[in-house]
């Protein structure tokens, strides 16, 4: 039916927003999982989280919330025609995703190091509940790392977009929809740094 | 009928809930279904070819939500109130630990004493704490209307005062592996002073109950056949029929000389059923395993004497 | 077909930079306070986590996220996933807080 | 509204080819939400044949003497096999899926779904779901013998297939909530100019409330869905009791997707019985509103019933009390609707022809299903028949009985319009009385089954069950037997069936205004509409 083009851009908008909520949802469960736990092991959170190293932790959020800002400026850009200042600023956004992927390793890297992780021979030996908070740990952060990955490659495919002007002042609902689905990834973030970082 | 036993004040609890929703229920059911087909045959197109356009009405609509409301809202406070009278042990219960573990239950009473099926006094509280060693189980007993599943590293209770003198069913009603249909056991509901002598009594003191339990296969051991009458009281004939009917397990009908095909340390072989095999197969059930049965066949200890009697009755089967 | 007219309408007008880099500093400086509470102790943390976290994830909702220049019916969405959230958590809780 | 635009050269209609592709090429592209429509009909079918060929089997090894057939082993598999075929490929996409694709953008006179494309996806992801769940029996340690619950920890240890089982069910989550999102988004930007929301014909509304209950819903057993292959493979131990994990948080979370789960399989089945009755009654449907709302409302409280499955699962007797209670809650919109049912037939000028027939069969067989649903949600009843064959009797009422026999009397209503041809309603009628007779020595006789206190996924039964056991499996035969003669006869009006009219049925919703089978672009022109779904004032004048 090609020769009905019609643009429904809210539609559009809409359409991202119910998918959206199946992350909210998805993510929920898993918060919902999280305080079911924390709520049995009270004690044994608190000690994995002084495990954790808050200050990476930090330092991801306040990368991810400022990728988050370049994101939406990138959309003020566009509307206004800028599009060499878009292109900059999604470019940024990938930047700080890339830098916030490339913490995230090296925090990996370090609990790897330690044998904390799950059905290691360390971690067996740690009593039951920190057994559950970094099997936790490694599920949200891990599932949250690849949104991170899911949500650069959209946002690439954006830069390539906006560079070939398929993404261009009068229609950028696509750029709007990508940028909505790293706002929510950033949102994740947001309640995994208290829950993890910061439960010690 | 057998499934209406109420042999436990819980079963009484739960039956009274469910004649009152079955009640109501058969009522409604009978009521709509009669209403439609009533309209259906007197707004039949040819008794009534002009048909009313009626939006709705606001009463009707009220009334049959509100009717229902109450209705299940006494359901609900029926339920619950009996339930919490099930949950709730009174304090002078003696527990049990209920121990499930694939694929058998397992009983350890407060002074140690352990035993396969529960024997449980008439007219006293009994208090279950149930827990399982493996996966999740569902401890049940039909006649009493009790359920609580056996969760590992959790221990569920639940309490009965049985009110009848018998043998129960115990049936495991969670999906646990293979043998989950054969994660059978009793509750054997005997007289105090019978439950008395056996649980104070000594190491060797005599299992309560026996004459209930082997009432319930045969009526009198001592006009069976010697053979016959060890594989009633060793329960065999819960697994396996002499008349040729399949079972769990094989039917020992026409067993004698029969070509076989078995699963010894897993490898099929061909052998030919013969006395030893069958010494065997009942002393060491698991070494030899017949095709297209579960591995399911428990150990029973049997004296040389009652062995021999099961094989010479065996082969009186052809 | 008819439902393209109202397409863009939502966007009347559009913010401009300033607005997002003051929530930006805005989220910041919650962040900095986040961390600062959690130092104080458990309950401070645990009502830092539970006051200033959603007031983070809502800027950027409203803002990031545009729900203040949309209509109605997405904020309507978005309340209702999270109500319905809220009400699992609850319910489950009826389970777990009671043992 | 009999007459429909006609006009000078009609439009093809969607079952000829038109684009540069042709055949089954032509099929496996098209975004056309008919097509789609008719594809996920056929997949259906054929998985739904498949999944009855295994509960035929199930029959057989009650009858103990086909024991030696199949070993325990094989029985544990055979019945999570046919759980996940029934609901995950079956009953929970069906009448969506079908009906809902077919009919939802025709019903609020759009010339598709929002997002032509990703339904396409939907497909897509449906049939690789499928073929996943089927290569699951095959591949790895065998068929998963779980039951379709999967239980954590039995889930985590048994060393079969399960991990690809679940991330079968997984796919078919996602299919599942692409088509929920592509629902809502056409509801609320494609229905034709004055086609208000309480104009709209009452199937859309029980889609809309469905659509959302898979946005919100399914998410939650994605995730725990991936926990279980994540535990499986690394160990993460969250449901796993040696390592601290918890299996009630499973099973709360299980079923916090699968009992909203079984509203989605209801609430569209109920929509097409809603959509039936006025049309044989020739008359408007009995509070409309009523109807709305109470599917939102069995939407909305439904998906905070969960803990019911858990009764006696050791959770805290607070939550078991909220739970029963809201259980009961649940049952009232459900009741309204029955009762604005039969209200509806009420000085109607009732035609009596298939569909109908099929309509009032799942009345009466809901009620029964639903009936015994409010004895499991009662607590002290709940403790004796939890996991007994009682429960298998009520969800295959409400499954079979409700969903399958809305979706049987859907297609029957639906079917002229589809493919234009006509059934023998004769043929239709007789296959009736097997199938219902069947059914309910079947069905009812599990009921029973389960008050005398037998367990679920028994592959062998003790002795004073049996001759219950025995009259089910005769009562499935006579259920097979229907069951072949409907799709028989039904197969035969696809090839040999005589032309149907546009509006066999003097039905006015917009589908019955379009020619059958219905033009590519559904709608000349679209309509504009100037009053409600069931208006027949014309007609009875
Ligand atoms: C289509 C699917 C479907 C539907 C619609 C329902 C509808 C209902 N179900 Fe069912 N249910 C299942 C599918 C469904 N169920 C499945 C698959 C399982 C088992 C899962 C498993 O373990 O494998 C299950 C299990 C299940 C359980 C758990 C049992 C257990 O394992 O212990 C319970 C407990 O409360 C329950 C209750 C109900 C209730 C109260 C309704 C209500 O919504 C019903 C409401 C309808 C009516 C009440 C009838 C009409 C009303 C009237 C005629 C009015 C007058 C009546 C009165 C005043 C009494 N269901
Ligand atoms: C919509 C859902 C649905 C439907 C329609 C059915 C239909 C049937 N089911 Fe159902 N059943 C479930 C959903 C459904 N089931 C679920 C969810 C479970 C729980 C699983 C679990 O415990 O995890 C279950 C469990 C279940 C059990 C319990 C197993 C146990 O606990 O031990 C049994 C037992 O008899 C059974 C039997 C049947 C039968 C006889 C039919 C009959 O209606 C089938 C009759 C029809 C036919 C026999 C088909 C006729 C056609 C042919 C014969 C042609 C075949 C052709 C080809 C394959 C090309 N089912
Ligand atoms: C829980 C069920 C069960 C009980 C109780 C049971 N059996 Fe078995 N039996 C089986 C099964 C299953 C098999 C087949 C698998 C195997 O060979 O282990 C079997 C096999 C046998 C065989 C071999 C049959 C053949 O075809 O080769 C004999 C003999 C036998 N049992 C005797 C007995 C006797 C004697 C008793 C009582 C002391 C008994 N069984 C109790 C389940 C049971
Ligand atoms: Cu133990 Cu089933
Ligand atoms: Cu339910």
């Amino acid at each position: 039916m090609s020769e009905h083009v019609h643009r429904d851009d809210f539609g559009a908008r809409l359409g991202m927003w119910l998918f959206l909520v199946t992350e909210i949802v998805l993510f929920g469960g898993l918060f919902i999982g999280y305080s079911y736990m924390r709520y049995k092991y009270p004690i044994e959170f608190h000690h994995g989280g002084m495990e954790l190293n808050a200050t990476l932790g930090v330092i991801n959020t306040l990368v991810l919330l400022t990728s988050s800002l370049t994101v939406v400026l990138a959309i003020v850009a566009i509307q206004r025609a800028e599009k060499k200042r878009a292109m900059a600023f999604l470019g940024t956004t990938l930047g700080l995703g890339l830098t916030f992927l490339v913490i995230k390793s090296f925090e990996w890297a370090a609990k790897f190091h330690h044998g904390l992780y799950p059905n290691a021979p360390h971690l067996a030996t740690l009593p039951p509940g920190e057994q559950v908070f970094f099997g936790l740990y490694f599920t949200m952060t891990g599932l949250h790392g690849l949104h991170v990955i899911a949500g650069l490659s959209v946002l690439g495919v954006m830069l390539w977009w906006v560079a070939t002007d398929r993404i261009r002042q009068d229609r950028y609902v696509h750029l709007e929809n990508g940028g909505l689905y790293w706002h929510l990834v950033d949102v994740i973030w947001i309640f995994l740094l208290p829950l993890f970082y910061l439960a010690a | 009928m057998d499934w209406m036993n109420q042999a436990a004040l819980s079963a009484q609890k739960s039956d009274a809930v469910f004649f009152y929703v079955f009640g109501l229920s058969v009522a409604f059911l009978i009521f709509i279904t009669a209403l439609m087909i009533y309209f259906v045959v007197r707004y039949s197109k040819k008794r009534h070819p002009v048909a009313e356009q009626i939006e709705g009405h606001l009463g009707l609509e009220l009334l049959w939500t509100s009717i229902p409301l109450v209705l299940f809202l006494t359901i609900f406070y029926y339920g619950w109130t009996n339930y919490e009278y099930m949950r709730q042990a009174p304090r002078d219960a003696m527990a049990v630990k209920v121990t499930a573990r694939q694929w058998s239950w397992s009983f350890e009473y407060p002074n140690g004493k352990k035993s396969k099926v529960l024997f449980a006094p008439i007219n006293k509280p009994m208090k279950m704490e149930v827990h399982s060693a493996d996966v999740v189980h569902g401890f049940f007993i039909p006649s009493f209307r009790l359920k609580i599943d056996a969760v590992p590293a959790r221990t569920n209770t639940t309490w009965f005062q049985a009110t009848k003198l018998g043998s129960y069913d115990i049936e495991c009603t969670v999906i646990c592996g293979v043998d989950h249909s054969l994660m059978l056991s009793k509750v054997i509901v005997v007289p105090e002073d019978e439950f008395k002598a056996w649980y104070f009594g000594g190491e060797d003191a005599p299992e309560p109950g026996k004459a209930l339990r082997a009432a319930e296969a045969h009526p009198d051991l001592k006009d069976l056949p010697p053979g016959l009458a060890v594989l009633t009281s060793k329960g065999c004939l819960a697994c396996h029929s002499v008349d040729g009917k399949p079972k769990v397990g094989p039917t020992l009908k026409a067993l004698y000389g029969r070509q076989e095909e078995v699963l010894v340390a897993g490898a099929m072989r061909q052998v030919t059923v013969d006395e030893a095999y069958l010494r065997r197969a009942i002393t060491n059930p698991m070494e030899q395993v017949v095709r297209g049965y579960p591995p399911a066949m428990p150990q029973t200890p049997m004296t040389e004497q009652e062995l021999s009697e099961v094989v010479r009755y065996i082969k009186t089967l052809n | 077909m008819s439902e393209t007219i109202h397409s863009t309408e939502a966007h009347a007008e559009h913010p401009g930079y300033g607005t997002f880099i003051k929530v930006w500093v805005a989220l910041l400086i919650l962040t900095g306070a986040l961390v600062g509470v959690s130092h104080l102790g458990q309950t401070y943390a645990v009502w830092g986590l539970l006051t200033l976290t959603p007031l983070k994830a809502g800027l950027v909702f409203y803002f990031f996220m545009h729900l203040k220049y949309e209509g109605p019916l997405l904020k309507i969405v978005v309340l209702v996933t999270l109500g319905t959230l809220l009400i699992f958590f609850a319910l489950l809780f009826s389970d777990v807080a009671f043992h | 509204m009999t007459t429909h635009a006609a006009t000078a050269q009609p439009q093809p209609s969607y079952l000829v080819d038109t684009g540069s592709r042709k055949g089954l090429m032509a099929w496996l592209t098209t975004t056309d939400h008919k097509r789609i429509g008719v594809l996920y009909l056929y997949s259906m079918i054929a998985f739904f044949l498949v999944g009855m060929g295994i509960g035929f089997v199930m029959r057989l090894v009650q009858l103990t003497s086909f024991q030696h057939l199949i070993t325990a082993q094989t029985y544990n598999a055979l019945f999570t096999v046919h759980g996940v075929i029934m609901i995950f490929l079956f009953v929970i996409p069906g009448l969506p899926a079908i009906f809902g694709n077919f009919f939802l953008p025709i019903l609020i006179g759009a010339k598709d779904v929002a997002f032509p494309r990703l339904n396409l996806a939907s497909w897509y992801f449906f049939m690789a779901g499928a073929i996943l769940a089927v290569l699951s029996l095959f591949t790895g340690g065998g068929a998963p013998d779980t039951g379709w619950s999967f239980y954590a920890p039995f889930s985590l240890k048994t060393g079969t297939n399960v991990s690809l089982a679940v991330f079968a069910a997984f796919i078919l989550g996602f299919s599942s909530m692409l088509t929920g999102i592509n629902f809502i988004t056409t509801i609320h930007r494609l229905r034709a100019p004055g086609m208000k929301w309480f104009r709209m014909p009452l199937m859309c509304w029980a889609l809309y409330s469905t659509s959302w209950i898979q946005l919100l819903a399914t998410p939650i057993v994605a995730i725990t869905l991936v926990l279980v292959i994540l535990e499986r493979f690394f160990g993460i131990g969250i449901f796993d009791p040696a390592k601290g994990g918890d299996p009630l948080l499973y099973q709360h979370l299980f079923w916090i997707y699968s009992h909203p789960a079984v509203y989605i399989m209801i609430l569209p089945a109920m929509g097409a019985i809603t959509e039936i009755i006025p049309t044989f009654a020739k008359r408007t449907i009995f509070g409309y509103g009523a109807i709305a709302f109470s599917s939102m409302a069995i939407a909305g409280v439904g998906s905070l019933v969960w803990a019911h499955h858990m009764f006696t699962s050791g959770m805290s007797s607070v939550a078991n009390m909220v739970f029963s209670l809201l259980t009961m809650i649940v049952a009232v919109p459900s009741a309204i609707k029955v009762f604005n049912w039969v209200a509806t037939l009420y000085k109607g000028s009732i035609d009596f022809q298939p569909p109908l027939l099929f309509a009032l069969t799942f009345i009466f067989l809901f009620a029964i299903g639903g009936l015994t649903g409010v004895m499991q949600g009662a607590l002290a009843i709940n403790v004796h028949i939890h996991d007994t064959y009682f429960i298998v009797g009520h969800f295959h009422y409400v499954m079979f009985g409700g969903t399958g026999m809305g979706l049987f009397a859907a297609l029957l209503y639906w079917f002229p319009k589809m493919f234009g041809k006509m059934y023998s309603k004769k043929a239709i009628y007789a296959s009736w009385f097997p199938m219902f007779i069947g059914f309910n020595m079947l069905y009812f006789g599990m009921l029973i089954l389960g008050m005398m206190g037998m367990p679920r996924r028994y592959y062998v039964h003790l002795p004073q069950f049996h001759t219950m056991h025995v009259v089910a499996t005769v009562g499935s035969w006579f259920l097979v037997l229907g069951l072949l003669m409907f799709f028989g006869a039904l197969l035969y009006a696809l090839f040999k069936g005589g032309k149907a009219e546009d509006n066999p049925w003097g039905g006015v919703t917009l589908e019955w205004t379009i020619p059958s089978p219905p033009p590519l672009e559904n709608f000349e022109t679209i309509p504009t509409i100037t009053h409600g779904p069931y208006h027949f004032e014309q007609e009875s004048k």
